[in-house]
């Protein structure tokens, strides 16, 4: 799950590191009051999930009140990469010196946190780490000791000369980890890590992403979803306990398992269609699960056909087969339906469907070919 | 021969008498696992009821469950919150192979798990994995038993259902399995691709091995140069995901494109250029397999 | 550093551990307060850092409040293995079902935190591990894991058989554990861990030592350290930075280092004296720390004569004998002093001293020989 | 010959610039120590200089401080509140031996430091030590380079000035050493009675040790009885603490008789039941080696 810049903000200055004061709002005259607030030259960015804010027109310098609240007008509401702005975050602009990256994600070879540091900042590291290597320090923390002081030390030093500017980076390397550890983060980044002319050091960009699997024993951190900019039908999903990403396409996906969901919406591709969406409905065959899934597919105006691909393992296909027939029967829907069912007693679970009235099929690719032509066709 | 398990295998339950364990339990008797115990705190001393009258001793605690039994591979069915402790256990208790069925663990939970478990030598399977079956020898997670059989072939996957799909299409085919094992979808598994197919090419039954990778991570692309350098019999691949957008979880937590890496399409590419034929479609498994074994 | 029950159940409290409610006060008329808020019948415990207080009549049951206020008045002011009594616990007393141990200390062969538990309570765990070790169930803590769930269980199913007994138990394990680490502690006991007839396990005493090298980045904990309960002159050389710790003879001994500070004690011992103190002055010829130490040794009235045992080594005797003059140039004692001085440059040393009318010595022998004479005639 | 350090030993101090570093660095430089580097965060690319005009590169960190100059061995003087920190930072640069001098690390730090170190092979000396001194070899750490001698007698201890004292009486008695070592009088340390006993049992050179230990712990006790199985070369004991009172610590952290155990009484009854010869005052050491060595 990302977190606003503003929400991270808010834990890294948890944990200690330097962060600027900064004000959430959500309209241009409250955008002025703040900016009134801080006095000076203000920073008016816009706080949604996605990167290349800046270039988006998301994040302005605004140099008196009334300027904020022009700015704000602009950003407010604004589309960036598909996210509709609600919120924007102002802080008072920093007199920047130089500008370092600082981040630190799960490697997944070092099975272990790992960070990445850079003396250029407002980079694209992944991109850095492709061009030019040497421009990166990158460490994996060992789980069983965390962070040790030379190794943060180690980092900082990579970043900058100055004895001073590296004790102050040293600490805020140390208390990223914290941060990371202790909202049980998958990444969390400062880019870029700055120093004033002053020779302070500050996080004046703050990045975060939480691991799913934390939330559960977060509820602080859980409650900082914003459900406003995502689908709604992703919300519901969540809700309903599915695993769903909405698609741009017109064939509604219905799946059970992931790798099995994803192989479906190749195959739609691949049959020349597009996919609606992913969904998981899981191992099970409650009728409710699949009623779920049925309602979130079918909210979504675009979709033509609704597939269902099921392979029935421990759980037989015919219990699959009902279960499908009992949750349309719950439901009105007006699209067509297809279904694929194979594994475990497939045929019982065949003439169940087909008495039901249901387009029923063994293979995966007859039911996928026959559901990009009912799109097509629609 | 079949890699991990086989019919000598003692098999104890985690969380035995949990709903999953419990139905899973059942199945794995009922294809003939031999399940030596069950652990759930607080249930020790009982006995859990298997098909046909079996049953199965329950102990509170790993530690007595090996000691008694001999158990020497484990098989998990906690819930998240737990399930990393549960590892944790099974790894102090000394068994050799830990299938972790559990998804939603905490992957910073499962760093500490997979050092804890490397520092006493111990194998962990997953987690968020479907366990593996040696087909008629024994099978050991949620893998359904009724859609394998005894052959040639080695399967190794991150995916569930879709190692499904894959396995009955090769049994369907006459292509019967040595072993199929499922990796699982977190990013941070015990057992990576590589590991299994240095067990297979060791393995003298297997003679093909079916690779089913996913988005997200380098495993399969450092899979590819194993298998070029390392690998002298035959290996079909599929990545599932081509479709997929970046930046987002599909189902599997591991099951994410970040920035422009670990694409279905860069790993397509890496298997083609490292000699493992690619299927576009799962359908096309059984076709280039044969090809490949003829 | 030891701290009283008092404080060790407030930690314990704050790491979630079930502890009765409790009041510390100084005088018999809010002991009866206390007793009154609390109703029924309430414990009363004397507050010191000493084994053996309900032997000594520290701990009293009081069944109303002019009880309890006669209690206090006996308790407050008694001595306890040399320790006066000046605050008192006042708490309800629990029904007990069962009594158990728990314990945890820092085990030098397993360097790590390391458990001991019994389900015989109110022991002498050190006793038990000697006649029955059965009886203990014992375990190490890895540090680079901490505790692991299914340890905490291990050690609470030794303890009980009930599930719900041994579910508390567990729990109250792992939180044992964390007090320990969280405040630096070399020994946290939880003795007795009763049960009460209702079924729920809490812990009615709380005994722990802090490491007093954690102290300094602990002020919370460091504050609680009660000076009434000690020595003054012990204060007081806690103060100046050296370590002393007061004995009941008459030969002030002060040494440089630890190991020849204890030989010196056992070399007075063995010629038929007593010493009056270990005193380790630390490796420098700073005349303000022997001036202290001066100071600390002659305020025990029971000293007869000062015996200084030092051996040069890296820092040459004859700084060290100018070290001694200066300082007994400064403060006025009327007690004779004998010096030993040997390693490097010590003829020089033992000019200097002789020329100033000190005694001095190369012999230890010979000087802790003239020590106990003089001691002996005084 | 000696154990632990020789003429070959490339020291690195950490915290050369502190008061106590740089004191001690220019003691060692002069006795004859190859101290090849310094650490102190913050002055890398400083030279430190020892005496006579001589010089050591002082650098940020000790892994450029390995990397650059081979130091084998490396001798902590940094405070407490950064020690531990230290410890762990030589041991992951991968020196051979970490001499920890400082006094008062908290325990908890050192069973973190101390774990690490055994993961990776390394030995600690210490924490809370002088250090060690092979005559007319190396020294490390801060021992008195002038009261020693070259000779035929180990000797190791967990006391300082203690240790001084026997070896200056040694010395004057004409008895040289291989090697002095002082393991340190806290708690938890790296290197116990036992592994130099077994490495004074393996030098051709060393006749004779002398042991010298004190109330706390039990480390004496199992040292004497590694002694009667293992030693074939005589050892003489001295127990300090005889009249130290039960439940205080004695100025080293380690010093402390906790209920009845770790008492001189106990010790010296255990050294005399296991064939060490006990010294019941400092000044009959000499005699007692003399004698088991005549």
């Amino acid at each position: 799950m990302d977190i606003h810049e503003y929400q991270a903000k808010e834990c890294f200055r948890s944990v200690g590191i330097p962060v600027p004061p900064g004000r959430v709002v959500g309209t241009p005259e409250e955008a002025e009051v703040a900016a009134e607030k801080y006095g000076g030259t203000v920073v008016i960015k816009a706080q949604v999930h996605s990167g290349g804010r800046g270039k988006a027109g998301g994040v302005k310098l605004a140099k008196h009140p009334v300027e904020a609240r022009d700015y704000a007008s602009q950003i407010l509401g604004m589309d960036i990469n598909g996210l509709s702005v609600d919120k924007i975050l102002i802080t008072p602009a920093e007199d920047i010196d130089t500008e370092a990256y600082v981040g630190v994600l799960l490697d997944r070879k070092a099975q272990a946190a790992t960070f990445m540091v850079s003396p250029e900042g407002g980079i694209d590291i992944e991109e850095v780490a492709r061009t030019s290597p040497s421009a990166i320090r990158k460490l994996s923390v060992d789980p069983r000791y965390g962070m040790l002081p030379h190794q943060a030390y180690w980092l900082a030093s990579f970043l900058y000369d100055d004895p001073n500017l590296v004790n102050q980076a040293r600490k805020i390397i140390a208390q990223l980890y914290d941060a990371f550890v202790g909202s049980g983060a998958s990444m969390a980044e400062i880019n870029p890590l700055i120093t004033t002319p002053a020779g302070v050091v500050k996080a004046i960009d703050a990045k975060m992403s939480i691991d799913d699997s934390e939330l559960f024993r977060r509820p602080e951190i859980a409650e900082m979803r914003d459900t406003s900019s995502e689908p709604p039908s992703e919300t519901k999903a969540r809700e309903a306990g599915l695993s769903y990403v909405k698609l741009e396409g017109d064939v509604g996906c219905c799946v059970n398992g992931a790798g099995l969901a994803m192989a479906t919406m190749d195959l739609v591709k691949y049959y020349g269609g597009e996919p609606a969406n992913f969904l998981d409905i899981g191992g099970s065959s409650n009728p409710d699960k699949v009623v779920a899934a049925l309602e979130i597919i079918t909210s979504d105006p675009k979709v033509k056909v609704i597939l269902f691909n099921i392979f029935g393992g421990i759980t037989r296909c015919d219990d699959v087969a009902n279960g499908i027939i009992e949750a349309t029967e719950n439901i009105d829907i007006e699209l067509p339906i297809v279904i694929r069912l194979t594994g475990t007693n497939e045929d019982l679970a065949l003439k169940i469907l087909e008495d039901a009235g249901l387009s029923a099929y063994t293979s995966m690719d007859e039911v996928v070919e026959k559901a990009v032509e009912l799109a097509g066709a629609a | 021969m079949a890699i991990l398990i086989d019919s000598d295998t003692r098999v104890v339950v985690q969380g035995i008498t949990g709903r999953d364990g419990s139905f899973h339990t059942r199945e794995m008797m009922a294809y003939g696992t031999r399940v030596v115990a069950g652990v759930t705190p607080g249930k020790g001393s009982q006995m859990f009821e298997g098909p046909n009258g079996s049953s199965v001793p329950i102990f509170n605690g790993m530690d007595e469950a090996v000691r008694e039994t001999g158990a020497d591979t484990s098989v998990i069915y906690v819930p998240p919150r737990f399930a990393a402790g549960a590892i944790l256990e099974a790894a102090e208790a000394g068994v050799d192979l830990i299938v972790a069925i559990t998804e939603g663990i905490p992957v910073l939970d499962m760093a500490r798990a997979h050092a804890f478990a490397r520092d006493r030598g111990v194998r962990v399977l997953g987690p968020n994995c479907p366990g593996l079956i040696s087909p008629g020898k024994s099978k050991v997670g949620i893998l359904p038993g009724q859609i394998v059989a005894e052959g040639p072939i080695g399967v190794v996957s991150r995916s569930g259902t879709l190692t499904y799909e894959a396995v009955f299409q090769l049994t369907t085919a006459g292509l019967g399995q040595t072993t199929c094992v499922g990796i699982g979808g977190d990013p941070l598994i015990g057992t990576n691709f590589i590991s299994c197919l240095e067990a297979f090419e060791e393995d003298s039954e297997t003679t093909a091995v079916v690779m089913i990778g996913e988005i997200g991570g380098t495993d399969e692309q450092e899979a590819a140069a194993y298998v070029k350098e390392n690998m002298s019999k035959p290996v079909v691949g599929f990545i599932a995901g081509q479709t997929a957008p970046p930046g987002r979880r599909m189902g599997h937590a591991g099951a994410i494109i970040s920035g422009s890496s670990g694409t279905a399409e860069e790993k397509i590419r890496v298997f083609n250029e490292n000699g493992i034929s690619v299927a576009i479609r799962p359908a096309d498994i059984v076709g280039l397999l044969k090809s490949r074994l003829a």
